[in-house]
């Protein structure tokens, strides 16, 4: 199975909401919105990626098989970084010195 | 079934002849004979480390080589044969070999890859083979930080390019596996006809693909530490070791799984030929694999309960370890039942097989002393985890592999070896092995810490046992390899299926063309459809 | 030539399985891309919650608009790619090398503003292990940021590095007509390599340049 | 008197009772699987050899009752191991308020110990019998493992942080005192012995040996030569966070976390003063890394905790 052709205005649309997106996440990232900038500029970089990956990587139009390797991949890196700060962030909890 | 050895057919060995037909070979039959002849030799050189480590252990006063020495052999022995035997072992050369056939394929999806991953695999070994040369390594192959970013003196930047190289061996291998397994089935292999070798190298290569590149990134730092003295790990800049070890066995530990479960793949084949039976369980043990695979990369931090971890975060730890035994326990159990009202036949693969199943449980069991946080305190870092190891790496993964070899023997060289001497030296493995780990878990709930190069006398009881079964073990891999050499050119020919097995691997000549079949063979049945009718039963996932 | 058997490789039934097979291998080797870097972010990750004021602090001392500028030719690489691989499907050969080669020189532009960023920072004596000298406060953390910072961005600009060597290669082969709507998967896999590369830069812009600006 | 094939390990803690338990345990099930696996391999092996070449048995496909039934009576089991070993670790790490504080520093190839009352020792740990005692344990250059094989406790000792380990010792006598971390050259050298005395000869042999100044009473004296006390006194120029009675209690930082100032606290604000800054001080403090030994800063932490008693409470907010 080929992959279909994708209307090339599509392409332009995607384009010009990344640069868009781009201008908001420095836009933003000058504004002190506590704790929340890290969640504003995290969240506009996966806006950013997933329309990377659905629309120039044709992800939208793949099979299922590809949707979950891409997804395997993200999901194994969350668990990476959760597993990791999973002791990072617990240390304090106990009363004892290291802990 | 007759051997047709009157006309000389043409099959991969004899298709053409040559160095060059052999370095630049694109069949994966070729490669896997490449890597074969490649983890062998690093195989007795890992061996050869072990050796000097048991001989210098006789005595607890360290009087035979020194400290340094000692530390660069059992460096090098964990580099070598985990790095370089162990991890490619099955995948590498078994599942190279039968991966392709088994699914009715001409090939792998990418053979020029495949190749290109031998090249690795092989320069990647050479480092190594340098790095032993130059003086050697004496960080312990965990390689934890700050000793081997800051204090080490010896040739740690080198192994671990080595070790990096290869790690790409390893990825392009378990990319060319899923890829071919998805892709590339004969008509009617549907998911649940696959043997369970398939399924087993699947999940292998989930964990090349998905474990694999966090050690070659982390080691990379270690490298990068030394090269230009800046602190990643390095608590004097705020750094931090233990991030290290979370990252070295985020891989590591999957690492393992990468070693048994191909065995494991290996096991379920035995066991159903010499038992001449459907496998007990067929879909328990298939999806058993994947589990292993997936809950494989919860458990790293069981590394890692003294180390200063968070006690939340080992119980964690702890918990998704003892999961992961259930999955193990369904194999053991499947296997053990498959052999129920079997028609089993004794030929020195099956003895292998069974030693598996004997000594992987006891590997398996001993697992969970390490997984339980409150004991784990007292033997974690002791020869009991040792013992536990090589029972589930050498008691466990060499016995298959050595079954496995002894299996498809005839299939890769067309020529039966001698049955007398096989039964032979699986015996004296068996003896050897226990006698050489077993005293092992006494010595490591006595105390004795790993790694150490001399020790207090009243250890030495144990150490001498040990010792001694290493040199019965030691004899009983030598004499494999020579009547296995022997038997490439001087014995009987075999005939395309001499141990009536179902598998689409027999249903080609011995040794097979360069394309594996004459044409693309459509399945009509699962693989181990023994005594089952021709058509596909209804509902047999079991 | 480029429509017949030549391009399908003998353990191949047809063209369409051997294009499945490349673009489920090119995805495969992106995962594991993801956890190659992956690493980096996880360590970034946690001393970045450890040292959250240093990392703000040393955050400053990175050229935004520079990065900014990069992000913006990236994206703009990634959509001439795509661009490349509409051409490779239609059939346009003229079209598909010029594009082909616009994301190459994208790239090169794109490492060009990348090394002038590095001579800065060497100039400010800010090169963890090759000349760094910081006198403000968290001296050792900020050092930590930048070893981060040189070792994705490094990592991330050698991805680039490879890229455009493939890229040069594709463009050769589209001038000689090797491509066609049948035989595209090199250009696609590429294309999905490339692409993935622009993402990477999409998170590093947030985590390492957009940290220190707003105080 | 230590046997020539010792096969079991002398038990000389209270800890050691109760990981010897859960040992038991782990050694009965095993035990049973491994018999029952290994019975069921040579019963059927035997019984279902092949007789002929040409036989066939019947295929049998599965059991779902069996394949649940052997799910579920592991998962059983484990899950016990799991709780068992989880309580006895939480045990492990949390040691009774009143213990006794013993300061330990590992660097290649030895150990240092330090006693409150100021007798410092190498390679060697005397501790009371009955008594419950707390290691505070460092490392001065890579990770080492204090590990007291007949105490079942080990604990690795990490640079740059703290970490600690408690026993009760119910046995007096002389026990192996390993490192079981590798370490580099000499690790299998890097031992020496625990001995456990009775408290009243634990007493005399405090006062034994040369007289040494008590931990704390050398921390203050550092406190004074290091120039701590210039600032951090009441009657100072610069302003510095006054250190009476801050042990154990929290600490409002400059970032709105609150933290309590446990001896990893202390030891950062040492190393890296600029870490956590307190609320309301101007981040002045210079670093004494490179100037200030790992023994020297057990040293003082010891000083500013006799400046005020207590208990740290558990550290909630995380950094």
């Amino acid at each position: 199975m080929m992959p279909p052709i994708v209307l090339r205005r599509v392409y332009y649309w995607v384009y010009g909401a990344l640069l868009a997106l781009t201008l908001l996440t420095i836009g933003v990232a000058y504004l002190d919105l506590g704790p929340l900038n890290v969640a504003v500029a995290l969240g506009i970089a996966i806006g950013k990626a997933l329309l990377v990956m659905l629309f120039f990587m044709h992800l939208r139009y793949s099979s299922r098989l590809t949707w979950v390797i891409a997804g395997a991949g993200v999901i194994w890196l969350a668990h990476l970084l959760i597993f990791t700060l999973s002791d990072y962030f617990t240390r304090g909890w106990l009363p004892v010195a290291g802990w | 079934m007759s051997p047709t050895i009157a006309t000389p057919r043409e099959h991969y060995l004899n298709v053409s002849y040559g160095i060059k037909s052999w370095l630049l070979t694109t069949d994966h039959k070729r490669i896997a004979l490449l890597y074969l002849a490649t983890i062998t030799l690093l195989f007795f050189m890992g061996g050869a480390a072990a050796v000097l480590m048991r001989l210098e252990l006789l005595t607890p006063q360290g009087d035979m080589v020194q400290s340094e020495t000692y530390n660069k052999l059992f460096t090098i022995h964990g580099v070598v044969m985990i790095f370089f035997f162990l991890i490619p072992s099955i995948p590498a050369v078994l599942g190279n070999f039968l991966i392709p056939m088994m699914i009715g394929a001409r090939d792998l999806a990418f053979p020029r890859l495949n190749l290109a991953s031998w090249y690795l695999f092989t320069i990647g070994s050479v480092f190594t083979l340098v790095v032993v040369v130059m003086g050697g390594v004496d960080t312990g192959w965990t390689f934890y930080t700050p000793f081997s970013s800051t204090y080490s003196n010896s040739y740690v930047v080198p192994t671990i390019v080595g070790i990096f190289v290869n790690g790409f061996s390893s990825i392009l291998t378990g990319l060319n596996f899923i890829v071919t397994i998805h892709t590339m089935r004969a008509p009617g292999l549907t998911w649940f006809r696959l043997p369970l070798f398939v399924w087993a190298h699947y999940a292998t290569s989930m964990i090349f693909i998905l474990g694999t590149p966090v050690i070659a990134i982390t080691l990379s730092l270690v490298a990068l530490e030394r090269l230009f003295g800046v602190g990643i790990f390095d608590p004097a800049l705020g750094g931090d070791p233990i991030l290290f070890q979370h990252l070295f066995w985020f891989y590591s530990h999957p690492a393992v799984y990468i070693m048994v479960l191909p065995a494991m793949g290996v096991v379920s084949e035995l066991i159903t030929a010499f038992a001449k039976k459907r496998i007990f369980g067929y879909g328990f043990i298939a999806f058993s694999s994947i589990a292993i695979a997936v809950i494989g990369f919860f458990v790293w931090g069981h590394h890692m309960f003294v180390s200063g971890q968070s006690v939340y975060a080992s119980m964690i730890f702890s918990f998704m370890s003892m999961l992961v035994a259930i999955p193990s326990a369904v194999k053991v159990f499947n296997w053990t039942a498959t052999l129920y009202k079997g028609s089993i036949s004794y030929q020195s693969p099956m003895l292998y097989a069974l030693g598996f199943i004997g000594l992987f449980t006891i590997g398996g069991l001993t697992g969970l002393f390490l997984a339980s946080l409150g004991l784990d305190i007292h033997v974690t870092d002791t020869y009991f985890v040792i013992a536990h190891f090589h029972y589930i790496m050498v008691g466990g993964t060499v016995m298959a592999y050595l079954g496995a070899i002894h299996y498809w023997f005839p299939k890769i060289t067309g020529r039966m070896y001698p049955e007398g001497w096989a039964k032979f030296s699986a015996l004296v493995i068996f003896i050897g092995f226990n006698l050489t780990f077993f005293p092992q878990f006494l010595l490591g709930y006595l105390g004795m810490p790993r790694r150490y190069h001399f020790y207090p006398e009243e250890f030495q009881v144990l150490n001498v046992m040990s010792s001694a079964g290493a040199s019965i073990l030691g004899v009983g891999y030598v004499v494999p390899l020579i009547y296995l050499i022997w038997s490439m050119r001087y014995a009987a020919p075999a005939g395309p299926n001499p141990w009536g097995a179902t598998g689409l691997e027999w249903q080609t000549s011995s040794p097979p063309p360069t394309h594996n079949f004459e044409e693309t063979p459509v399945v009509t049945q699962e693989a181990y459809a023994y005594g089952m009718p021709e058509e596909d039963i209804k509902g047999g996932r079991g | 030539m480029a429509e017949g058997n030549g391009a399908l490789a003998e353990q191949f039934d047809d063209l369409a399985q051997q294009h499945e097979a490349a673009s489920l291998g090119m995805w495969i080797f992106l995962v594991t891309e993801i956890l190659f870097f992956g690493g980096l972010f996880a360590g970034y990750t946690v001393y970045r919650a450890t040292y959250p004021e240093a990392f703000h602090e040393a955050s400053h001392h990175l050229d935004l608009l520079l990065g900014g500028i990069n992000t913006a030719v990236l994206i703009t690489s990634s959509l001439t790619m795509a661009l490349a691989v509409h051409s490779a499907q239609e059939g346009r050969r003229r079209a598909l090398t010029v594009f082909l080669l616009l994301t190459l020189v994208m790239g090169a532009v794109f490492l060009g503003i990348k090394g002038t960023e590095y001579a800065h920072k060497y100039e400010e004596d800010l090169v963890p292990g090759i000349r760094f000298a910081y006198s403000g406060p968290h001296p050792g953390q900020v050092q930590l940021f930048l070893i981060f910072y040189f070792v994705m961005t490094g990592l991330h600009a050698l991805h680039l590095t490879v890229g455009i060597g493939l890229l040069g290669v594709l463009a050769y082969l589209a001038w000689r007509g090797h491509f066609s709507p049948r035989y595209y998967a090199p250009v696609e896999t590429s294309g999905l390599y490339w692409h993935f590369v622009d993402i990477v830069w999409i998170f590093l812009l947030p985590l390492l340049y957009l940290l220190g600006t707003h105080r | 008197m230590r046997s020539s094939l010792p096969l079991f390990p002398e038990q000389a803690s209270t800890f050691a009772e109760r990981v010897d338990a859960l040992y038991y345990y782990l050694l009965s099930v095993s035990g049973f699987f491994v018999l029952l696996i290994f019975a069921l391999i040579f019963l059927f092996a035997i019984k279902y050899r092949r007789r002929s070449e040409g036989e066939q048995p019947r295929p049998i496909l599965g059991s779902l009752p069996l394949e649940v039934v052997w799910i579920a009576i592991p998962f059983i089991l484990v899950m016990v191991m799991f709780g068992w070993g989880a309580s006895l670790y939480f045990t492990a790490f949390s040691p009774p308020a009143d213990a006794l504080e013993i300061f330990v520093v590992g660097k290649q190839w030895m150990w240092k110990v330090q006693h409150p009352e100021g007798r410092r020792e190498i390679n060697e740990l005397h501790v009371p019998i009955g008594y419950p005692v707390k290691l505070t344990i460092t490392s001065q250059d890579v990770i080492h493992s204090f590990y007291v094989p007949a105490f079942r406790i080990k604990m690795d000792a990490v640079p740059g942080r703290y970490t600690s380990a408690w026993f009760q010792a119910s046995k007096t006598g002389t026990f192996h005192l390993f490192c079981a971390e590798y370490c580099g050259t000499a690790h299998a050298g890097m031992v020496g012995q625990v001995v456990v005395m009775k408290p009243s000869e634990y007493e005399q042999w405090l006062r034994t040996g040369a007289p040494e100044e008590p931990l704390a009473a050398a921390g203050e004296r550092l406190f004074q030569q290091l120039g701590c006390s210039g600032c951090h006194s009441p009657n100072s120029i610069v302003r510095a966070p006054p250190l009476e009675g801050i042990y154990g209690k929290p600490v409002p930082l400059q970032s709105g976390h609150v933290v309590t100032a446990d001896e990893s606290y202390i030891r950062d604000s040492i190393l890296l003063p600029q870490k956590d800054v307190v609320a309301g001080y101007a981040p002045v403090m210079p670093t004494f890394q490179g100037r200030i030994s790992e023994e020297e800063l057990m040293q003082i932490i010891a000083y500013i905790r006799s400046l005020g008693a207590g208990t740290p409470e558990p550290r909630k907010a995380a950094r």
